[in-house]
């Protein structure tokens, strides 16, 4: 643990005292110790802030998109960071080169507020392997299952480490296969617990634009949803149906299923679910292995001229 | 009574000043708009496109209808000039602060106007040349981006030149084949010019560049700063100092604006 | 000042009492989440600290009607909406409460008080209780408000061991009281009240008040906001969620020959928020408008209510995405001028 | 009397369309439920467009364009298969029933299937009753 933070500060001061790297992004600590914020070290006497610890949950890969307007930029990349760089390089939104990927593998964030819930109290450290998750407080110790202490988007994690690396922190671990488990559980439902259930969470979007902002896929400089003609600003269930559905579609063949919304959402909208659900189509419709892992062509902007045309299998 | 809720209006006459800006007069349906004074704008809206905030272009006396120019920029601005006589519009009003008129009382007055920034002025300069007797010298100083953007040719050619004590003196920041005038840029202008600052009170509306140089050249002429008079003008939704679109550190520019004096304005954060 | 005892087990027949004459709403748990909705007979769920959304969705709500219009080009009706009807919030944080408050000095100030808000206060019975615990990202004793605050309310509770102490702050407050005389005890226990006031708030995010704008303001120009830019998202989770924020924008649907004028919230975070036709921006930066928000809650807010625009109640810090949390801004800002 | 089910299709402007037309010059009968609109090829019906029509209250709606191998710029209904057999299935998710939403190939020469899938679709339609998900006037 704390070997890689020492390496990460090493690197991190070496490539912005080489004077080519304007930005490093990573953590440092916040005022809370179980919730680390994004950190954009400036000058090589900065490194020293950089942390790591299971804390560490935010998404950064959307930042590099305006720290790179300063230069370029060395970033600590997880397996969901990384899958987001692969999107904003795959997008043309952001150059290989003008980033240093520093990897490292992660077993999983701890959703400081479920932590604090189990602890009573805010926990200041934490230990994360394979099987548990340990909350630490002063002498209290406290080792309870993964499920119950880390963020979502980390349960459902099969991509630990990054596939583009230019320097790593640790070993990488074994990519896996996701499974889909929640989306199938939705999709054997009846129509109407579905809609209620839609319905339910939809209600409560505050339509604040988190879900957008934090998304590695959502970097359009002009985005539909900010367009009063395609998307009106009312908010009765019907506008939040076609708000969530034009969301989720204009990512669907890009979502790299980092989760970053569903962590962001202020309302706790269940937005990977949404993504995932493209996503597990994409997989069963178009024979594509790994829909989220970027690839040299969107499933949405090709196509083979034998594509099945397996809804015709459906309810009618 | 909900203060967002217009009247329905009537557009009674459209006159075209330039490619861009359009001269409405508007009456409406119900009772009659309260009365206004110069510098005070109001919410002009077409149903099912939305507001915007103008200036009234007019001056108040009974029973008359407003006038709004419009230059053609946004959203509304420009559904605005498809607009036909006859047509409905909301209006609401009248919003913010006003020239200081009063305190202005014999004294000599200078207003500079750059484009449609002359719409503000004009209201005030009638309202002034209305009162001709109690003010000393009336020098307008009025730039546009080419003769063709000229806005209130009437009144800068000809009626008020005309009055006794009134001077109008038009550049043009870029002439065309038939311009005979002056080819300058408003503020180095208005320096070429020297008007005397001794007990004068400036006026100055255009866009928010030329505002902020006019300012400094007015400065440079020696015109103190509780002397010098602009009005703003940022985005707006309510008009009435709510929705927070157009808050200048403490102050509302619905509300507490649009008139501010240059003293004013440097004891507030640039933000505008 | 009226004050009642309410026995601990008579707590749900007064909370039927307050729904007999209006829609009830108060905390309840959804999804996982704790949300101000219509309790609907729910038990509400109160616990330490604050919903993720705020009375503002029942007093401003997030989107609602002005007037509809139906005609053409030559001929417009409007139409207004119909009043509201009246309603009771149970189970508000004494700074939520305080948060109305402040939003009504600028809404109701004349000439031209905000009509739908003002209806919809006098039609909104707030009833709160005072905490006894304080939540994660509570601050309010950093700026001038106490867990056991009573403005903006009608009626506080005050828990205590198998009992609330009730006290009537308003003449509204008073009738509701009255209205539920049969299940009050006369008694008092002023120890109810004072645990309350003496409630801790934990020290983190504490924030230094003394000259606080004036320190602030002399930071306006400070790098420190670049860098918290950098963060930033630029979406607009603080200030939906703040119980003070009360910006909010005009815009018109239409469908065929009817439409409606809305107003609906608005965020100084978004970058499109003071952009003018023309081009022209006076916010044209992320820093920038961050610096207006932090500026606006706790410098010019206050230098013409003579209060800040900030209650404590944590959800800036407990929701923001990248942990922008109101006190922990300015202990950095305080930090970058050490 | 029912209500006739208000019924949205997008057709395509080189065959759908085409032959709906023949459909009519054929007079076939077939419900005067569909309020179709032409477009220049299915791959121009954007996703919103279903959205705004259920929104704006129809209680089901079809896509139509050319058969795979016959669009008139090539593959336009190619994308538009990939696209729409997604959204189809998410729509369902969503809650919506599966018979609400159709993706077909009408060729112009195909009055009949034009005028089949109609009937079809409007049965459908009358035997789930009016939509009320997505509708904003419920």
């Amino acid at each position: 643990m704390t070997d890689r933070q020492a390496a990460l500060r090493d690197i991190a001061a070496g490539l912005l005292g080489g004077g080519q790297f304007a930005t490093f992004i990573g953590f440092r600590a916040g005022l809370d110790p179980s919730r680390p914020v994004p950190h954009f070290v400036r000058d090589a006497s900065g490194a020293g802030a950089l942390v790591i610890n299971p804390f560490c949950g935010a998404g950064l890969a959307r930042h590099v998109l305006e720290a790179l307007e300063d230069g370029p930029v060395g970033i600590l990349t997880r397996g969901c960071d990384g899958l987001g760089l692969e999107r904003l390089i795959a997008d043309g939104r952001v150059a290989r080169e003008r980033l240093h990927i520093v990897a490292v593998a992660c077993r999983g964030a701890v959703d400081p507020a479920r932590a604090r819930a189990i602890l009573g109290r805010i926990p200041e450290r934490a230990e994360v392997d394979a099987q548990a998750v340990t909350l630490i407080a002063g002498e209290e110790r406290r080792s309870v299952p993964r499920d119950s202490c880390l963020l979502s988007r980390c349960l459902n994690c099969v991509d630990p480490s990054p596939r583009l690396a230019d320097s790593w922190l640790d070993e990488p671990l074994p990519a896996g296969v996701r499974d889909f488990k929640a989306v199938s559980h939705m999709e054997q439902q009846p129509p109407e617990a579905r809609y209620a259930f839609w319905a339910r969470q939809f209600r409560r979007c505050i339509r604040c634009y988190a879900c957008r902002n934090v998304c590695p896929a959502c970097s359009c400089r002009s985005c539909s949803l900010d367009d009063p003609e395609l998307q009106e600003r009312a908010t009765s269930l019907a506008d939040q149906f076609g708000f969530q559905f034009t969301r989720a579609y204009h990512v669907a063949g890009r979502c790299v299923a980092c989760g970053e919304c569903q962590r962001a959402c202020p309302m706790s909208i269940p937005l990977s679910l949404l993504n995932e659900k493209f996503l597990k189509d994409i997989r069963d419709s178009f024979g594509i292995a790994d829909p989220h892992r970027p690839s040299a062509v969107e499933p949405l902007a090709c196509y083979r001229p034998d594509d099945p045309e397996s809804w015709r299998g459906d309810a009618r | 009574m909900n203060p967002l809720v217009p009247q329905v209006a009537t557009i009674l006459a459209i006159r075209e000043d330039t490619p861009d800006v359009r001269t409405f007069t508007v009456r409406p349906d119900g009772e009659d708009f309260p009365p206004y004074r110069p510098g005070q704008c109001a919410m002009l809206s077409l149903f099912g496109v939305g507001e915007a905030m103008i200036s009234i272009t007019s001056t108040w006396a009974p029973e008359t209808a407003l006038e709004f120019s419009v230059k053609r920029a946004g959203r509304v601005t420009s559904a605005l000039h498809q607009a036909e006589p006859g047509h409905k519009v909301g209006v609401r009003g009248p919003y913010g602060n006003s020239f200081p008129v009063d305190q202005w009382v014999g004294h000599d007055l200078l207003f500079v106007g750059g484009g449609i920034g002359l719409a503000p002025l004009r209201s005030v300069i009638n309202h002034c040349l209305g009162r001709r007797a109690e003010f000393g010298r009336v020098d307008i100083v009025y730039g546009a981006r080419s003769p063709r953007d000229l806005c209130f040719r009437q009144e800068l050619f000809e009626s008020w030149p005309k009055v006794p004590g009134a001077s109008v003196q038009v550049t043009v920041d870029a002439a065309d084949a038939e311009w005979e005038g002056p080819v300058a840029l408003v503020p180095p202008f208005l320096e070429q010019l020297k008007p005397d600052a001794a007990g004068t009170f400036a006026v100055t509306c255009g866009p928010p560049v030329m505002i902020r140089y006019t300012l400094q050249a007015l400065t440079r002429l020696g015109f103190p700063d509780d002397r010098v008079f602009t009005t703003l003008e940022l985005k707006m939704q309510c008009g009435v100092g709510k929705c927070g679109r157009c808050s200048i550190g403490p102050k509302y520019v619905c509300i507490d604006g649009p008139v501010f004096s240059a003293a004013e304005l440097k004891s507030l954060p640039a933000e505008y | 000042m009226t004050m009642n005892l309410l026995p601990s087990e008579r707590l749900a027949e007064f909370r039927e009492c307050l729904a007999a004459g209006a829609r009830l709403y108060g905390p309840v748990e959804v999804d996982g989440i704790v949300l101000f909705e219509e309790l609907g007979g729910r038990p509400p769920a109160i616990r330490p600290g604050n919903p993720a959304n705020s009375l503002k969705s029942f007093l401003c709500p997030q989107t609602e009607a002005v007037f509809d219009f139906e005609g053409g080009y030559t001929d417009v009706a409007l139409r207004v909406p119909a009043a509201p009807t009246a309603q009771a919030i149970f189970g508000v944080r004494p700074c939520d409460a305080v948060a109305l408050e402040r939003v009504s000095r600028v809404l109701l100030a004349e000439p031209f008080a905000d009509e739908s808000y003002r209806q919809r206060r006098e039609m909104t019975t707030i009833l709160t209780m005072a905490c006894r615990e304080a939540g994660p990202h509570c601050f309010c004793r950093s700026v001038g408000v106490s867990p056991a605050d009573g403005r903006g309310s009608d009626v506080v509770l005050y828990p205590a061991d198998g009992h609330y102490l009730l006290e009537a702050v308003t003449a509204r407050g008073l009738s509701v009281l009255q209205s539920a005389g049969a299940f009050l005890d006369p008694a008092r226990d002023e120890a109810a009240r004072a645990t309350c006031q003496s409630t801790p708030v934990p020290l983190i995010g504490a924030v230094e008040r003394e000259d606080l704008a004036a320190r602030l303001e002399a930071v306006a120009l400070h790098p420190h906001w670049d860098e918290l830019a950098r963060r930033c998202l630029g979406c607009g989770a603080c200030t939906f969620l703040c119980p003070t924020c009360y910006c909010f924008a005009l815009f018109d649907t239409v469908r065929g020959a009817r439409g409606r004028r809305s107003r609906g919230w608005d965020s100084c975070q978004f970058k499109d928020y003071s952009l003018m036709a023309g081009g022209h921006d006076p916010l044209p930066t992320k820093a920038s408008r961050i610096r207006r928000r932090f500026l606006h809650k706790l410098s010019r807010f206050p230098a013409v209510q003579g209060e800040y625009a900030c209650v404590g109640c944590g959800r800036c810090g407990g929701t923001c995405p990248v942990g922008l949390h109101l006190a922990g801004v300015l202990s950095e800002l305080e930090e970058v001028l050490r | 009397m029912t209500a006739q089910p208000k019924l949205v299709g997008f057709a395509c402007r080189w065959c759908s369309y085409a032959g709906a037309d023949l459909a009519g010059t054929s007079r076939l009968e077939y419900p005067a439920s569909v309020h179709l609109i032409r477009v220049p090829c299915s791959g121009r019906v954007d996703p919103t467009f279903v959205i705004r029509a259920f929104q704006r209250g129809a209680d089901g709606v079809l896509v139509a364009g050319c058969h795979p191998g016959d669009c008139h710029y090539a593959s336009g209904n190619l994308f538009a298969r990939r696209r729409f057999a997604l959204v189809k299935r998410f729509l369902e998710y969503l809650g919506l029933e599966p018979e609400r939403f159709r993706l077909e190939w009408i060729s112009a020469a195909e009055g009949r299937r034009f005028a089949e899938v109609i009937r079809e679709m409007t049965a459908d339609l009358e035997r789930l009753g009016p939509n009320r998900k997505l509708r904003e006037d419920p």
